[in-house]
């Protein structure tokens, strides 16, 4: 037999013109799953894998073993004894001002980010006006520091 | 204890910036209270603005029982005041009850006091170096260390009295069974492997930045305060104050043995973290030499009655340094064989009384590193 | 193992390379093998309960070393120690807030009946007069190898608990009360002394 | 550093704190432990100065301890010469003495700067019923404030001047004190097989009605 027709029979090609081969393409795409198909088999195990234990929970719950609440067994649990006051008190001004000033700082973290990505392809004039907006931050903090708003426990007691 | 006044904010706290209070209790059950005691705490935010502790959760009566048993009825009682020394708590009443009928204790039953008392000081101070670690959240790994050796003293207690933790060992006038020598071979072996696990405990605690940052400049007691609140023991020579009984009193043939005190500087936790390490350093000291001088001898007065006990009429009050504090006796009798009024002394109740003090100003979670400092055993400081 | 299968059965079909088991079994062999002690010492009984969780006699060869602080993590509560009447009403409250399948170990003489500090006027003379007990440990304190024994009587009751039928384990049972009454500090005692539906001590027949 | 003996400290006392009644008590056994007691008006005093003398230096109070007496009548036989129809004999006779009982707390002093032994102070209250008050000396030793809360809670001894003076073992419902002599505990009865002497009483209040042999009606025991 001719080279050309061994080499299709090894290859397993049809010998039909080149408008099989579109054909296989899609067969191809259609049988091959899409890149990204994974992820929708992740979410599923991931919602499944949770739900079943909790599932058998409730059926055990619901056949074999029912519910029996009570007063002093919900109760709050502090050391055997019964809890006295509120736990809902109000809190010092003090952890509010602590809590800004992270969530400021968290924030500044964020939009450093893309900028550390792209830190080499940027001009120099990018580097200088994220210079200037950590400066800017960097000295709200010192100001805040020097004002007292970090401090803590004992030594803001004896600051008093 | 009230509620109403317990969450009134002090005087120094008036302006509406500084929130209200919440009161905790951290209560009988709590994992690093050394048993069932109780904190009601008022907290402002973390910081800890009152503290008052609640005791009686233990109080099993050991002083009406003491009334109402004979002297040598209340010496197994004894084992269960601190249930981690009951060699030393022997000693002390034993020690009070000579003192009351004038009672002398032969050579070799002193050295035996001493070489136990050394042993039941050992265990007690790494136990505690154990849960004030596990106290400041390395739960468990340092205590497995610690209660290895226990356990290794704990056997040459039990092979001598024939119990681990509850002696009865000591009586009127000497010690109930004579320690043979391969029982003085064991315990030379025990003594001689102590350094090599002192040193490695110290190369895990004592210069590990987390203990440095968690004890030192925490809960700071003043010599004074520390004087006149009654503190004995390490707790006490961590503020500097020389005071031992063991130099002072000089009883139990203490004079002949060659060992230093430890002294701190600054009262807070770390110096008594140091005094306990220092002082098994000086116990095992102790140890070897009594262990050398020890003579031969009977062990038991033998002028000593032992059923029928009736000490004249008067009074007595023995004390020995126990490893947490200055142990005390009182006996007052009346001739008759049951004492008329029996009263312990316990070093861990009274060093107590500064715990709100030390504690002011801390956050919730040095509370328990200061208390796990102060080394109170339940069973002692309720009775 | 119970009896609902035939031993002979069970061991032919092994040996088919068929094992057989039933939900009940496998219900209690998890629950035995990993049973959760509350962290709950009183007094002496507790060191040697931590003295057993220490590496020489080594609870967790039974799966008891995680020692839960909190009753709502904890299936076992171990009463190490003397129980005084200040300590009592603290110790229900701790019991009613644990989850249900849970079992108590009374350890050590004084939790029992009061043990040494029997005469004692703030002494409970002994725990059961409050809480279910499961099994009882004499000794004061009992050795680290009682507790173990101990702990192995339990993981022998809670295999034999049956599943269903009347016979099921009490908390499974939705008629049993899931709560136990929490004494009040009374003037001179505890009111009530004790739980009449738990502590019926035989009257004494006077000779 | 010796400490001088009682007397000294007893005259030094006397001169240094005016009006304060001051006596020894000796203690016969051979501990020779003897005592100070001192009246209730001056106690704060003389605790101060014994803390603060320079000689003597007790800053450490190491023990405080409560003790109830209960009343006491203590029988004395005399030998008393009497002229008995006609000649003279000797008979003893017992006179019966009556001592009121009293509440006493007890503190053990030491110095830890000077480092010696224990000076013991007493003070004793009137009697032991209502009016059972004692100066407390926690103003001046810290180390008395729980041990005074003690005394109080378990024998009711009240101390003025404590400064947060609760019940500290027992409960706050609880009432009466229960380390007197006197205290009758509560019956919380426990299953005795074999009860014999004061288990014997307490298992009588539960005894179940005895069964009738000859079929009389049961007698109503107080079951």
């Amino acid at each position: 037999m001719p080279n050309s027709l061994i080499k299709a029979e090894c290859t397993g090609r049809s010998k039909l013109p080149r408008l099989t081969n579109l054909v296989d393409d899609v067969i191809l795409i259609a049988m091959t799953p899409n890149p990204y198909f994974f992820i929708v088999i992740f979410c599923g195990v991931a919602v499944v894998f949770p739900l079943m234990p909790l599932a058998l929970a409730w059926l055990w719950r619901r056949f074999f073993q029912p519910p029996r609440p009570g007063a002093g067994k919900n109760a709050t649990y502090e050391c055997g004894v019964e809890s006295v006051g509120e736990a809902h008190v109000q809190f010092q001004s003090q952890y509010y001002l602590y809590c800004v000033i992270f969530l400021i700082f968290d924030v500044e973290a964020i939009f450093l980010v893309p900028f550390a990505v792209a830190f080499t392809g940027l001009p120099v004039g990018a580097f200088i006006s994220i210079l200037v907006f950590l400066l800017l931050l960097i000295e709200g903090l010192v100001w805040a520091w020097s004002k007292g708003c970090l401090d803590w426990g004992s030594k803001r007691l004896s600051a008093r | 204890m009230n509620t109403t006044e317990m969450l009134q904010p002090p005087p120094a706290m008036t302006s509406r910036l500084d929130g209200e209070l919440m009161e905790v209790s951290m209560g009988p059950q709590h994992p690093s209270t050394h048993g069932v005691f109780r904190m009601n705490v008022a907290l402002d935010g973390e910081m800890v603005v009152k503290l008052k502790p609640v005791f009686g959760y233990l109080h099993r009566n050991h002083e009406k029982i003491g009334e109402n048993t004979s002297y040598l009825g209340s010496m197994p009682y004894t084992d269960r005041l601190d249930y981690f020394c009951s060699m030393t708590n022997n000693w002390a009443y034993a020690l009070s009850v000579e003192k009351l009928a004038g009672i002398e204790v032969p050579e070799r039953a002193e050295y035996l006091r001493v070489i136990l008392a050394e042993l039941t000081r050992l265990q007690n101070h790494a136990s505690l170096l154990g849960f004030l670690l596990s106290d400041m959240g390395a739960w468990g790994t340092p205590l497995m260390y610690a209660f290895r050796e226990r356990e290794k003293i704990l056997d040459l207690f039990e092979s001598l009295s024939g119990s681990r933790m509850m002696c009865d060992y000591m009586r009127f006038g000497g010690c109930r069974v004579d320690a043979g020598p391969d029982w003085m071979e064991r315990a030379k072996k025990i003594v001689d492997l102590f350094p090599k696990f002192l040193d490695e405990f110290e190369k895990l605690i004592l210069s590990n930045e987390i203990v440095i940052m968690r004890t030192q400049e925490v809960g700071k007691l003043s010599a004074e305060l520390a004087i006149n609140a009654g503190m004995t023991g390490p707790m006490l020579r961590a503020c500097g104050v020389n005071y031992d009984i063991r130099k002072v009193d000089g009883y139990g043939f203490y004079p002949r043995f060659k060992f230093r005190v430890p002294l701190g500087e600054h009262g807070d936790c770390y110096d008594r973290l140091m005094m306990r390490a220092l002082e098994m350093h000086e116990s095992v000291g102790i140890l070897k030499q009594a262990m050398e001088q020890i003579p031969a001898g009977p062990v038991m007065n033998p002028k000593v009655k032992i059923r029928a006990f009736r000490p004249p009429v008067g009074e007595a009050y023995g004390r020995i340094e126990g490893p947490k504090g200055e142990l005390g006796f009182y006996l007052i009798s009346d001739g008759g064989t049951n004492p008329y009024r029996y009263r312990v002394r316990p070093p861990s109740f009274i060093n107590l009384t500064v715990l709100e003090d030390l504690c002011l100003g801390h956050t919730v979670a040095d509370v328990m590193v200061i208390l796990g400092s102060v080394d109170i055993v339940l069973g002692e400081v309720d009775r | 193992m119970s009896d609902q299968i035939d031993g002979g059965l069970r061991s032919e079909l092994q040996r088919q390379g068929i094992w057989v088991t039933s939900m009940e079994e496998l219900y209690n062999w998890g629950r035995k093998n990993s049973i959760w002690p509350l962290q709950f010492g009183l007094a002496c009984c507790a060191i040697e309960m931590i003295a057993t969780a220490a590496s020489r006699y080594d609870i967790a060869r039974f799966g008891g070393e995680v020692f839960r602080p909190s009753p709502r993590q904890a299936d076992l509560m171990i009463v190490a120690g003397t129980v005084t009447k200040k300590m009592a009403p603290q110790i229900v409250r701790l019991y009613n807030q644990m989850p249900d399948p849970k079992y108590v170990i009374s350890m050590g003489a004084c939790a029992i009946s009061g043990g040494p500090f029997k005469q004692g006027y703030n002494v409970l003379k002994g725990i059961d007069r409050y809480i279910p007990v499961d099994v009882y440990i004499p000794g004061c304190p009992p050795r680290p190898e009682a507790l173990l024994h101990a702990f192995m009587e339990l993981q022998r009751k809670i295999d034999s608990q049956k599943l269903t039928g009347n016979a099921k384990a009490e908390h499974l049972d939705p008629m049993q009360p899931s709560e136990f009454p929490v004494p009040a500090f009374g003037a001179h005692d505890l009111e009530p002394a004790a739980n009449p539906r738990l502590f019926q001590p035989p009257k004494i027949e006077r000779s | 550093m010796t400490m001088e003996s009682l007397e000294q400290i007893k005259t030094r006392v006397e001169a240094a704190v005016p009006g304060a009644k001051i006596d020894i008590i000796p203690n016969p056994g051979p501990a020779q432990q003897s005592s100070l007691l001192i009246d209730n008006e001056h106690a704060a005093a003389v605790a101060k100065f014994l803390r603060d003398d320079s000689a003597l230096r007790l800053d450490f109070c190491s023990n405080a301890t409560g003790v109830d007496w209960l009343d006491r009548t203590v029988k004395k036989t005399v030998k008393v010469k009497k002229i008995v129809d006609g000649e003279e004999k000797e008979i003893d006779e017992t006179t019966e003495e009556f001592f009121p009982g009293y509440l006493e707390a007890v503190y053990h002093l030491y110095s830890m700067t000077h480092k010696h032994g224990p000076v013991i102070i007493r003070m004793r209250t009137a009697d032991r019923a209502e009016n059972a008050r004692l100066p407390s000396l926690t103003p001046v030793y810290r180390s008395a404030e729980f041990q005074e809360r003690e005394i109080f809670d378990l024998y009711g001894v009240r101390f003025d001047g404590h400064p947060d003076l609760r019940r500290i073992l027992m409960w706050d419902e609880f009432v009466d004190y229960p380390m007197r002599k006197d205290y009758r505990e509560p019956d919380d009865y426990e299953y005795e097989p074999t009860p014999h002497d004061d288990v014997l009483e307490k298992a009588k209040m539960h005894y179940s009605a005895r069964p009738q042999l000859d079929g009389a009606e049961n007698i109503t025991a107080q079951s």
